[in-house]
Order: structure tokens, then C-alpha cells, then sequence
């Protein structure tokens, strides 16, 4: 059951993903990334961190998100126009990117590797284990991690003050 | 607590008039700096009241009051620490008193300014008093060292007040300057207390040297006090660092007032008197502060006899009033000294003021010469100013009369008769100009013609503002403060009756106890201070009340010899001045010139340096190699950077690039390690 | 056990299928409710002629709904054209999923086991139902930006604008009754609120928190998008707002969220606020959960009547009532309440 | 059907952030760049939770709800930065923003 969940979560959190970079339209990304999320937040319940799922779809697809739906219907740009110049240009002009690309997988490649190096008989994430409850969540954050929630907060205010000054038409 | 509020409220009001003041209006401004300082004052009275009734603790009777640790680092360790006793007692309530006057006769002197202006001057002001306090109340010499310092900012400040006369401005920098020299010895000085005393505190200095056996340390003491009094004669004017004060009287008039006659320049004094032990220690210096003190106070006695400027008249006899001073505590009369300096605050100031009053009322006419003849006009200022001249004359039965008395006759006890005769002299002197001032200012008829208001004109009126039929006596504000002290100097006096004349002299007792070691040692090392000690506790020999008298009548006879002098000089016989004059031409043109020192200090100090300056320091050092190395190390950068910029292409995807390829490279690294 | 299957499975899969049927028949009853109060309180007859009263109405448009033809505009992205209704739908159902409706039971001994009354029993069933809600903006925003037309558009930004505005005031509502009831779970809240005050005021969190639950409602009916708050349709200025281009199924699909949505919410205020399905006095186990459909009902009632009652507000209105007041109304609220779990231990 | 062990989380967490730096550098748009950004941002904290369950604690959680926040501030200033970006040349190409250079 728990097997069948993982594949078909991590199944669609990876086509998502790749779909997500994969095509041009910003509007069509940002809602495969909704998906991915929420696929990966199914991925929170399985590991027991039904808090963290629950957090994720709030924050990011409830609030994150929408500001990027905002921005897109702002701006209204569709489609990224398409690079410019003829072919050859366009394959040397191109080049950097998909090297990027290319170094990208390999860094993939090293981290499975890195992974394989390290031990593969891992102990599975069995459902025995207790979850912890959102009680001892809370408990940590605001004991251990108190200060660094304050910071969070006023880091979060700071950037509200930035995002208003930053994308406020200036009066003329 | 209330020990912190002193010095605090002033600075508040500066805060007040610094920050907004320019914003509020004249009176609000005014209001607020005299509240300030009235306020300090009541709080300062009701310490003093605490005090006289606290016990005396080991000898000691004073009040602590620590704010919190300056600084600590190794043995050493300063405490932000205030303390009042006896001779600080008297110091806060003369700066608070006498400020809160001044500040009051202030509100209507300066009211031509601007409001901006006004609220500067004020907040100064105030800043001032404060820092003198924090000078007054501080329990270590770094403490004290911060007033120090403070005081001398305040004074350079209101100097150049007016910053749009050259003069004005050339005199503050002169003052500061000159004050430098002086730091310099006191900051030396103080190193050397800590290096000998492993202190700064006061009392623990005190103490320490009480224990001291003296001989084997007079060396030191003598450099360290050395080292103090340079500062004391930076700070009070004393030779050879007199020059500074009558230039700046190119300040308001209040403020040369309070700051270079009742207060700041009595601190080289008040530090002398603080550091009583310390200097009872070293006999030689003491010689040498009497004797720098005489010869102070007769130089700046013989320039005084001819200025023709009223304030720098005025500014001459404060330096010589301090020579008197310094001579008291040069021969151990700790407390004549301090007496002096307390009843000259009263009628210097009065005097200041009462000067302050005929400028304002000729519009910043300030020359002698164009005067004359305004008591009629001028009743209020004339009296109270006779009042004044009355009393530092030293005419019996006014305050000047008993501390400068004191002064001679400790003078004379303490053996030195020859600085005597020479204080004597100088009494004569001071007697005879300041007559010379009054009968040229008040007697007689205006000299000054149409063309009266020209020289220093401050207050901005147009040339003619003189012609005006009726001068208008002091205003309110004005009149009030000079009445008040007008009484004072006349009354300062009686709290220190010597015993010849039936006064127990309790100002002296009271004060006794700063003068004396704390005696938290034990008995043996009391007895080995004790030979010094006799020596500079302010108790001399008492000579026989017949000498006494002798010495008083003869001073008075001084005193009544130099009034009758002046008098026949400047008002039976006005030509005779002139005729004077011609004779002894010589004599005269020196005088005039205050003996060239100015001349002489330019020659023999400031020209080398600039030469020094310019060749060397600026051309060669400044010039050759500092801009050299700072020019080729722009130049490298700039030379390298050119080839480095390159990599800045400015594209955001360049930079994410190199950024990832350094990490897959690193990961990759530790993989195939 | 048949099959091999466990009566509990079969029991958890009927109770799904009844939550779904049952909101489906909810929103039509809605239908129904909405006409009729309306012409109520406009003093008209409202449906009558299809069945007795008008009853069978609802079902006569949805089958005009269904027969109508299927319209895309020209130059609309035909994915997320389509994906929109199916999103919201989803959603509103979705939401409801994780509400507790009744105490536990073995309906009279079917079970050896009493067994949860909810499709979905989560122990962070509100932060779930929060997150749904949170979803809900996409359906709205995504309709009006995939039709590509002027009114859709501006549809969908507000709403989702109004939404996210108004979901700080509704997320800190709940807030306070988290504080009251220590837990997350919302049969753990509705057990909280088991017994009675003095014998006989029923121990619900609204008489705790009278200001929470005026906050939530107004929260939820903007969350909703009904009226006074209806904006994203307001006819007179949108047409009919993000839903304007959609037509037959489409359209049925995002008219049903809307009536889920608020049976979502009142079923939420109802074990919020409410006492779930304690009611005044008890009634025979098995039983309860003709409480919690009654409170439903009465606050879906409300909801109408306010809808026929109330005017339209002022866009900028909503947007200065939902920060200036309604917000800080909500913090207030919260810092009171937890001021009162802490100090009178509540 | 394997059982997914701790290995296989941290396998699609690795893939999941290739899959983010290659967006970054393929896409030319820098909203699409943001999202791969965030893409990433969500491997890193599959990896938190992952870790956290195999540890049995709940500070993963934590730091991915500080993650989490922390994003939606880089959210927030970065699309304010784009809208004013996106203001003074008609366009979002990474590549047309190029003149902070030497």
C-alpha cells in the first residue's frame, strides 16, 4: 500500500517536475508546480509529517503560489519568446544553457552515486515508529527554536516592506 | 542620584536647544536653558545642605556617587564616579549660581540674534555648564579630564560664536590651541599618577601619598605636579599661557563672564586645590606656581593700565586675579585661594556684565577711548559696576577685600616677602586701572563722536545707531542679574572674616578637610606624612594679630594709593595721561603691545612649525610618500582589476554557472577521493 | 467478513459514498432553498410548476444544464479551460471529506467496533480543511484566466484576491478554538464541547467565543464567494464574472462547489462553534447526527437570507472592512482568548 | 513494487534538484527561473523530512517550515523585483538584464 503510494507520488512529483521546467508557458509551470507540490506533500504524509504536508499546501499553494499567478497575469507574458536569430545562432546562442542542463544531470548522477558510496541498506521508513504529533513540533520550535522563529518573523516583515517599496509604481 | 542631576539637567537643556532648538521659539529656548541651570542649581543646594550635615567619614566629608564602570582594563579600573565635598560644594554652587544669572542676563543680551543663533548660543551655554560640573563633581582624573576637555571645547565654541568675524574665529582656534599645550602636561600628568599611584582616584591618590615617606619621592611628585600645573596654567591662564584669554574676548560678553572669569578659567585652580596633598608633597613646585602666579598677576596688572578695549581691560585683571590665586595655593593657603576664586566669580562676573551692559547700550562700542560719561545714562549699570570695582580693588568690607587680604597675609606668613611686596604691588595696580576703566567709561563727557558705533559691532546695527540722543539703560534681565550681584560682592566676603577681625573664618574650616590626606592610614604612616602635610594644610604659622593688622593696612593702603591715583590722573588732570604717555613712550608702546609676547611666540613657535609643515610634513611626507603610495596602490588596482572585470559579464546565468560547476566539481572531489 | 473484506472497509466505503451523495442532494436541496427564500422574502411565488411546490425543480436544471452545448472561447488554453471546474469541484468535495458529522457508532451492532462518522478521520483535520480551502482560489483564478476574456480575468483576480484576504481572518478563528480545545482534530474539538453549563446551556465554543464565530462566518461567506461578497459574479459589473465563458457541465461543476463550499463551511462553523452534534439535549445513539444536519441547515439558511437581504459591498470597501477591521478583530480575538487559556485556564 | 527506503527518498530528492538547476539554467523566462528555484527549495526539504522520519525527531520538520517561510519571503522580493524589472525593459530574459557589468 505504503509501496504503491511512494512510486505513484515520486512518479508524479517527477513528471511534474520536468514538466514544470520543461515548457515554456509560465502559467502551465506554475500549475504542474501545484501539482508537484501537492504530490509531495503526500510524500510528508507517508514519511508521518502530516504537519509539514499540511504546511506545504497552505503556504506554498495557498499563498506562494497565488503571488506567482498574480505576477503572471500582471506581466501577461504567455510563452517566453523564442531565442533569437537563425539556427546556428541559435545552437551556439543555446549552448551554455543546455551545457547547464547537461551538468545538472551529472550532479545527479554524483549525488546517486554519493548514495550508493554510502550504505544502500538503509532501514526502510517503516509506519511502526511513532509520528511525532504537531504538540512535539510545537513544543521544539518555540523552546530551541524560539529565536530563530522571532527572526523568521521579522525577516517575513522585512519583506513585505521590500516587496510594497520594490514594486510600488512610483508616484509622478 | 540628585549628585548625577547636576551635571545632567544642563545637558538635557543642551539636548533640548541642540536638537530642536532652532525650531522654538526665542523665548521657549531661553526658558528652557535657564530652567536648566535653576533647577541645577536647587539641586545643587540641597546637596550642599546634605553635605555640610553628613558626617566626616576617615577625615573625609563627602558624597559618592557612582554611575557606572568607564572602563577596565588590567589594574586599572575608572568608575564614572562623582563626588562632592567641601571644595567641590563651593565650585557647583558658584558655576550653578553664577550660570544661572548669566544665563538669565544672557536672555536679554543676545536677543538681536536669530532664533537658530539663539537657541546655539543657548544649548552651548548649557553644554558648557554641564561639562564644568562633570570638571567639578568628578571623583578621578579621567573623570575630571572629560569636563576638562569639555569646558574647553564649550569656550572654543563660544569664542568663534560669532563664526563670521575673522577675529572671532582666529581667537577660538588660538584658545583651543593654546589649551592643547596645557592637555598635553595633564594628560602626562595624569600617566604618571597611575604609573606611581596605581590610581586616579582622588581620595585613594591622596591617601597614597599621605603614606608615602616624602623624600624619597619628592622626584616624581615634583615632575607629576610640574606636569598638572602646565595644565592648570594652559586652562587658567598663567604665564606663559596667558595669551589665549584676552583674545578671547571676542565672545559675548556673557560668556566671557562665565566662562573666562567666574568658572573655566578658575578650573588650573580648582585642580590645584583638589590635588592639595599631591602638591604639598612637592615643595619646589609650589615655588614655582607662587612664583608664576606673581609674576602673572603683575604682568597682566601693568598690561591692564593701558588697554584702551574695556573687556580686555577686564580679561587682564582675571589674569592677574588668577595670578593671585595660583600665589595663594603656591604658598599653601589652599583656601585663600579658593576664597578668591569665589568672591572674584561674584565681581568679575558683575564686572563682565556690568561692561556687557555699556556695550549694549553704545550698540558694541567697546572702545574706552569713546566712551565716558554714561552715569547719568546708564545709572543702574553704574552703580552696581562701581559696586564691582569697589570690591576687587579690595576697598575694605567688601568681599575682594577679605580673600585678597587673606591671600597677602598667608602670603607673608608662609615667608615669602618678596612675592609679598609684588602681590602688593599688584593689589596697587589693580586698584588703579580698574579706577582708570570706571572714570574713563562713566565720568566725564562722550567721546565718541557721529561716527560712533564703529569698531566690533555684533548686533548687526548700522554705523550711527549711536547718534541716538538717549541711551537706553540695562534692560530688566539684565539690571536684576547685576543688582543681584552687585549684593553678592559685596557680601560674598563675610562668610570667610579672618579671626583678626573677630570672624571665625569658617569658609577656611569648611574647606579644610579636601585639602588633607584621608586618614584611612595608619597612625606610623601619618606621622611619617605629617612634616609636608603641616606645610600644605591651609593653617600656616598664625603670625600675631598686630601683623595681621599691619599687613591689612598696608594692602588697604595699597588699594585707597592706587583709587587716588587713578583718579587724579583721570579726573583732575585728564591731560596727564597723554603727558605719561609721551614721556615714557618706551614703557607705554611696551605695555600697549602687551610686551610683544604674542609677537614673540610667533617668531620663536608657530612660524618654524609652518615652516616645518610646509617643507617637510607637506611637500615631502604628505605629498611624496603618503599620496605616492595611496596613488600606486590605486594604480595596481586599477591596473589589475582592468583584466579581472572580464569575468563580470553581467549575466545572472553566467554566475549560477560558474557557482554550480564549483559545487559538481567539489561533490565529484570528494566522490573519487 | 464477506470476501475476505472487513465489515469496517465496506462500512468506510459506504460512509464515502453517502458524504458524496449526500452533498450533491445538499446542493440541490440548496437550489431549491435559495429560489424559494428569495421569492419569499421578494413576495413571489418562486418555482411551482415542476413537481409539488416547485420540488423536483432542481432537477429539471441540472438536466437543462447537461443538455446544453458545451462553448470554449476562441484563444482559451484548452487544458486548464477544462481543468478549472473539475479543480474547484474537486476541491469543495475534497474539503468536506475530513468533517466528523456524528458520534461514533457500530450502527446498532453491525460492527463490533464503533467506527469514526467521516469520510476521512485526519488528527490535523482543520489544518487540512484550511489547506483545501486555500485550494479552492486556484479553480477560480485558473477558469477566469483560461477563458481569456476582459470579465473572467477581472473575475478571477478579485476573488482570488478577496479569498486570500479573507482567509488570515478565517485561519485565526480557527485559531482561537484550537487554542480552547488543545487539538487539531476536529472530532477532538467536537468532543471538547460535550456537556452542559449549569445543566443546561450546552457547553459550545460560541458561547466562548461569540466574536470567533462572527468572524468565521463573515470570513467563510467571503471565502465562499457569496453574497454581500460575491464579487468575482457581480452580475451588474463582471456579467457573471469567472464563470462567465463556461457553460452546460462546466458551469454545473463550479455552480456545485460554490453550494459545497458553503456546506463545507457550515459544517465546519457547526463543529467549530456549534457542538458538532451535541445538541440541547441528547438524542438516542445512532442518532446524533440529526443535530449536526439541523445546525447545517440553519446556517445555510442564514446564509441565503443574507444573500437576499444584503446589498453588494464596494470592492475597496471589502478589501479596507477584510484588513482594517475583520483582521485585526481576529487577532484580538485570538490574543484574548489565549490571555484566557492561560490566566483562567479555560 | 520495492518498499521505498531512505535511500529512495533521498534518490528522487537528488533528482528533484537536478531537475531544478536544470530548469534554472535552461529556462529563459525568470519566472519559470523562481520556480525552478523553488523546485529546488521543496528537494532540500524532502530530504529534511526524509532524514527526520529515519532519525525519528522532529527538527527536519522544523527547519523545513523555516525553508518554507523563508521562501515565501524570496517569493515576495524577488516577483516584487521582477514586476520592477519587468517595467523598465518590456521583458523578462534573463539575458536582456545584462548591463551590471563591466
Amino acid at each position: 500500500m505504503d509501496a504503491i503510494s511512494f512510486w505513484a507520488f515520486a512518479a508524479i512529483l517527477v513528471i511534474a517536475s520536468v514538466l514544470v521546467v520543461g515548457q515554456r508557458n509560465p502559467m502551465h509551470s506554475v500549475f504542474l508546480l501545484i501539482v508537484s507540490f501537492a504530490a509531495l506533500s503526500g510524500l510528508y504524509v507517508l514519511l508521518g509529517a502530516p504537519f509539514a504536508a499540511m504546511i506545504q499546501v497552505i503556504v506554498y499553494v495557498g499563498a506562494i503560489m497565488v503571488l506567482f499567478l498574480f505576477v503572471v497575469m500582471l506581466l501577461n507574458t504567455p510563452t517566453e519568446e523564442a531565442p533569437a536569430g537563425g539556427p546556428i545562432r541559435r545552437m551556439f546562442g543555446a549552448g551554455p544553457r543546455h551545457f547547464g542542463a547537461v551538468l545538472s544531470g551529472v550532479f545527479a548522477v554524483e549525488l546517486a552515486l554519493a548514495l550508493r558510496a554510502a550504505s544502500t541498506t538503509l532501514p526502510g521508513t517503516d509506519r511502526g515508529t511513532p509520528t511525532p504529533t504537531v504538540y512535539d513540533i510545537g513544543v521544539r520550535l518555540f523552546h530551541e527554536y524560539g529565536f530563530a522563529f522571532e527572526a523568521t518573523s521579522v525577516l517575513i516583515l522585512v519583506a513585505m516592506v521590500g516587496a510594497i517599496v520594490l514594486a510600488r509604481r512610483e508616484a509622478r | 542620584m540628585s549628585l548625577l542631576l547636576i551635571p545632567l539637567l544642563p545637558f538635557v537643556g543642551f539636548l533640548v536647544n541642540a536638537t530642536v532648538g532652532s525650531r522654538l521659539s526665542k523665548s521657549t529656548s531661553a526658558t528652557v536653558a535657564v530652567a536648566a541651570m535653576g533647577l541645577s542649581f536647587g539641586v545643587a543646594a540641597s546637596v550642599v545642605w546634605s553635605l555640610v550635615h553628613v558626617a566626616p567619614v576617615a577625615g573625609v566629608r563627602a558624597l559618592d556617587a557612582v554611575v557606572y564602570t568607564w572602563m577596565q582594563s588590567g589594574g586599572l579600573t575608572i568608575p564614572v564616579e562623582f563626588r562632592v565635598d567641601p571644595l567641590a560644594s563651593v565650585m557647583i554652587l558658584i558655576i550653578t549660581g553664577i550660570g544661572s544669572l548669566i544665563h538669565l542676563y544672557s536672555t536679554a543680551y543676545m536677543h538681536e540674534e536669530t532664533d537658530g543663533e539663539y537657541a546655539r548660543y543657548f544649548s552651548y551655554l548649557n553644554l558648557f555648564a554641564a561639562f564644568m560640573l562633570v570638571l567639578v563633581l568628578g571623583a578621578s582624573f579621567p573623570v575630571m579630564f572629560v569636563g576638562w576637555e569639555g569646558v574647553g571645547l564649550c569656550s572654543y565654541l563660544l569664542i568663534g560664536f560669532w563664526y563670521t568675524k575673522s577675529t572671532a574665529v582666529e581667537a577660538g582656534k588660538k584658545a583651543f590651541v593654546v589649551n592643547r599645550l596645557g592637555d598635553f602636561g595633564f594628560v602626562l600628568g595624569m600617566a604618571a599618577i597611575f604609573a606611581t599611584f596605581h590610581t586616579l582616584d582622588f581620595q585613594q591618590v591622596a591617601g597614597r601619598v599621605a603614606q608615602l615617606p616624602a623624600e624619597t619621592t619628592v622626584g616624581i611628585l615634583t615632575g607629576i605636579t610640574l606636569l598638572l600645573f602646565l595644565g592648570a596654567t594652559g586652562k587658567s591662564a598663567q604665564l606663559p599661557l596667558y595669551v589665549w584669554l584676552p583674545d578671547a574676548m571676542e565672545g559675548p560678553t556673557p560668556v566671557s563672564a562665565l566662562i573666562h572669569a567666574a568658572t573655566m578659567v578658575t578650573a588650573g585652580v580648582y585642580m590645584i586645590g583638589r590635588n592639595a596633598v599631591l602638591f604639598g608633597h612637592a615643595p619646589l613646585t609650589l615655588d614655582v606656581v607662587a612664583v608664576v602666579g606673581c609674576l602673572t598677576a603683575l604682568m597682566a596688572g601693568t598690561i591692564g593700565l593701558v588697554q584702551n578695549d574695556i573687556k580686555r581691560v577686564l580679561a587682564y585683571s582675571t589674569v592677574s586675579q588668577l595670578g593671585y590665586m595660583f600665589l595663594a595655593m603656591g604658598v599653601g593657603a589652599f583656601a585663600g585661594g579658593i576664597f578668591h576664586l569665589y568672591t572674584h566669580a561674584f565681581f568679575k562676573a558683575l564686572l563682565f556684565l556690568g561692561s556687557g551692559a555699556v556695550i549694549h547700550a553704545l550698540h558694541g562700542e567697546q572702545d574706552l577711548r569713546r566712551m565716558g560719561g554714561l552715569k547719568r545714562e546708564l545709572p543702574i549699570t553704574y552703580w552696581t559696576f562701581l559696586t564691582g570695582t569697589l570690591a576687587i580693588a579690595g576697598v575694605p568690607l567688601l568681599s575682594g577685600f577679605f580673600s585678597k587680604d587673606e591671600i597677602l597675609g598667608k602670603t607673608f606668613a608662609s615667608g615669602h616677602t618678596v612675592l609679598w611686596a609684588v602681590a602688593l604691588v599688584t593689589a596697587f595696580l589693580t586698584a588703579t586701572y580698574m579706577f582708570r576703566l570706571l572714570y574713563l567709561a562713566f565720568f566725564g563727557a562722550r567721546r565718541a563722536g557721529p561716527e560712533g558705533a564703529h569698531g566690533p559691532d555684533p548686533h548687526g546695527h548700522g554705523p550711527g545707531a549711536a547718534l541716538r540722543p538717549h541711551l537706553h539703560d540695562a534692560p530688566p534681565a539684565m539690571a536684576i542679574v547685576l543688582v543681584v550681584l552687585a549684593i553678592g560682592s559685596v557680601l560674598a566676603g563675610y562668610v570667610g572674616v579672618p579671626a583678626s577681625l573677630g570672624g571665625g573664618n569658617r569658609f577656611e574650616h569648611y574647606l579644610e578637610p579636601s585639602f588633607q590626606a584621608p586618614t584611612m592610614t595608619t597612625i606610623e604612616s601619618v606621622l611619617t606624612a605629617a612634616p609636608p602635610v603641616t606645610r600644605s594644610e591651609s593653617a600656616p604659622p598664625s603670625e600675631s594679630p598686630e601683623t595681621e593688622m599691619a599687613l591689612m593696612g598696608a594692602s588697604v593702603a595699597a588699594a585707597l594709593a592706587g583709587i587716588g591715583l587713578a583718579s587724579f590722573i583721570y579726573l583732575k588732570r585728564p591731560t596727564v595721561a597723554d603727558v605719561l604717555a609721551e614721556r615714557l613712550s618706551g614703557l607705554y608702546r611696551l605695555l600697549l603691545g602687551k610686551y610683544f609676547v604674542d609677537e614673540i611666540y610667533d617668531a620663536l613657535f608657530v612660524q618654524p612649525i609652518k615652516r616645518v609643515s610646509t617643507v617637510f610634513l607637506w611637500r615631502g611626507v604628505d605629498a611624496g610618500l603618503i599620496d605616492g603610495t595611496v596613488n600606486s596602490v590605486g594604480f595596481a588596482v586599477r591596473g589589475s582589476s582592468a583584466v579581472l572585470r572580464r569575468l563580470q559579464t553581467g549575466s545572472v546565468r553566467a554566475y549560477a554557472m560558474s557557482l554550480f560547476v564549483g559545487v559538481v566539481a567539489i561533490v565529484g572531489y570528494f566522490l573519487w577521493r | 467478513m464477506l470476501f475476505g473484506i472487513s465489515r469496517e472497509l465496506i462500512v468506510h466505503l459506504v460512509i464515502i459514498g453517502v458524504v458524496f451523495l449526500a452533498l450533491q442532494i445538499t446542493a440541490a436541496i440548496l437550489v431549491y432553498m435559495e429560489r424559494k427564500v428569495a421569492a419569499v422574502i421578494q413576495e413571489r411565488y418562486g418555482p411551482y410548476l415542476v413537481g409539488p411546490k416547485g420540488l423536483m425543480q432542481p432537477l429539471a436544471d441540472i438536466l437543462k444544464l447537461i443538455m446544453k452545448e458545451e462553448l470554449r472561447p476562441k484563444g482559451a488554453d484548452v487544458v486548464l479551460f477544462y481543468a478549472a471546474p473539475i479543480l474547484s469541484a474537486t476541491a469543495a468535495f475534497a474539503a468536506f471529506a475530513v468533517i466528523p458529522f456524528g458520534a461514533d457508532t457500530t450502527l446498532f451492532g453491525f460492527l463490533d467496533h464503533p467506527i469514526h462518522l467521516a469520510a476521512a478521520d485526519v488528527n490535523v483535520g482543520l489544518l487540512v480543511i484550511f489547506a483545501i480551502s486555500s485550494m479552492g482560489v486556484y479553480g477560480v483564478v485558473l477558469a477566469g484566466w483560461a477563458s481569456n476574456s476582459k470579465y473572467s480575468l477581472l473575475g478571477g483576480l478579485r476573488s482570488s484576491a478577496q479569498m486570500i484576504s479573507y482567509e488570515l481572518a478565517y485561519g485565526l478563528s480557527f485559531a482561537a478554538v484550537i487554542l480552547l480545545a488543545g487539538s487539531l482534530s476536529l472530532r477532538g474539538i467536537v468532543e471538547q464541547q460535550d456537556g452542559y453549563w449549569f445543566g443546561f446551556i450546552p457547553h459550545w465554543y460560541l458561547f466562548l467565543q461569540p466574536l470567533g464565530f462572527l468572524i468565521y462566518l463573515t470570513a467563510g461567506v467571503a471565502e465562499t464567494n457569496r453574497a454581500p461578497f460575491d464579487f468575482p459574479e457581480a452580475e451588474q459589473e463582471l456579467v457573471a464574472g469567472y464563470h462567465t465563458e463556461y457553460s452546460s457541465m462546466s458551469f454545473a461543476l463550479f455552480f456545485l462547489a460554490e453550494y459545497v463550499n458553503m456546506a463545507t463551511v457550515a459544517a465546519v462553523a457547526t463543529d467549530l462553534f456549534l457542538g458538532g452534534w451535541h445538541g440541547p439535549f441528547p438524542l438516542p445513539p445512532g442518532f446524533e447526527w440529526i443535530w449536526f444536519l439541523v445546525k447545517v441547515f440553519a446556517i445555510l439558511f442564514f446564509y441565503i437570507w443574507m444573500r437576499w437581504t444584503l446589498p453588494r459591498y464596494r470592492y475597496d470597501q471589502l478589501m479596507e472592512f477584510g484588513w482594517k477591521w475583520l483582521l485585526p478583530a481576529a487577532v484580538l480575538n485570538l490574543l484574548v482568548t489565549a490571555g484566557a487559556v492561560i490566566y483562567m485556564g479555560w | 513494487m520495492p518498499e521505498p527506503t531512505l535511500n529512495s527518498y533521498l534518490l528522487l530528492s537528488a533528482v528533484l534538484f537536478a531537475i531544478g538547476t536544470a530548469g534554472v539554467f535552461l529556462r529563459r523566462n525568470l519566472i519559470t527561473i523562481l520556480l525552478s528555484i523553488e523546485v529546488m527549495l521543496n528537494a532540500v526539504n524532502l530530504t529534511f523530512v526524509a532524514v527526520d522520519r529515519f532519525r525519528g525527531s522532529v527538527d527536519g520538520q522544523i527547519i523545513v517550515f523555516f525553508v518554507i517561510t523563508v521562501a515565501a519571503a524570496e517569493a515576495a522580493v524577488g516577483l516584487a523585483i521582477l514586476i520592477a524589472l519587468f517595467r523598465h525593459r518590456e521583458s523578462l530574459n534573463p539575458d536582456a538584464f545584462t548591463s551590471l557589468k563591466w
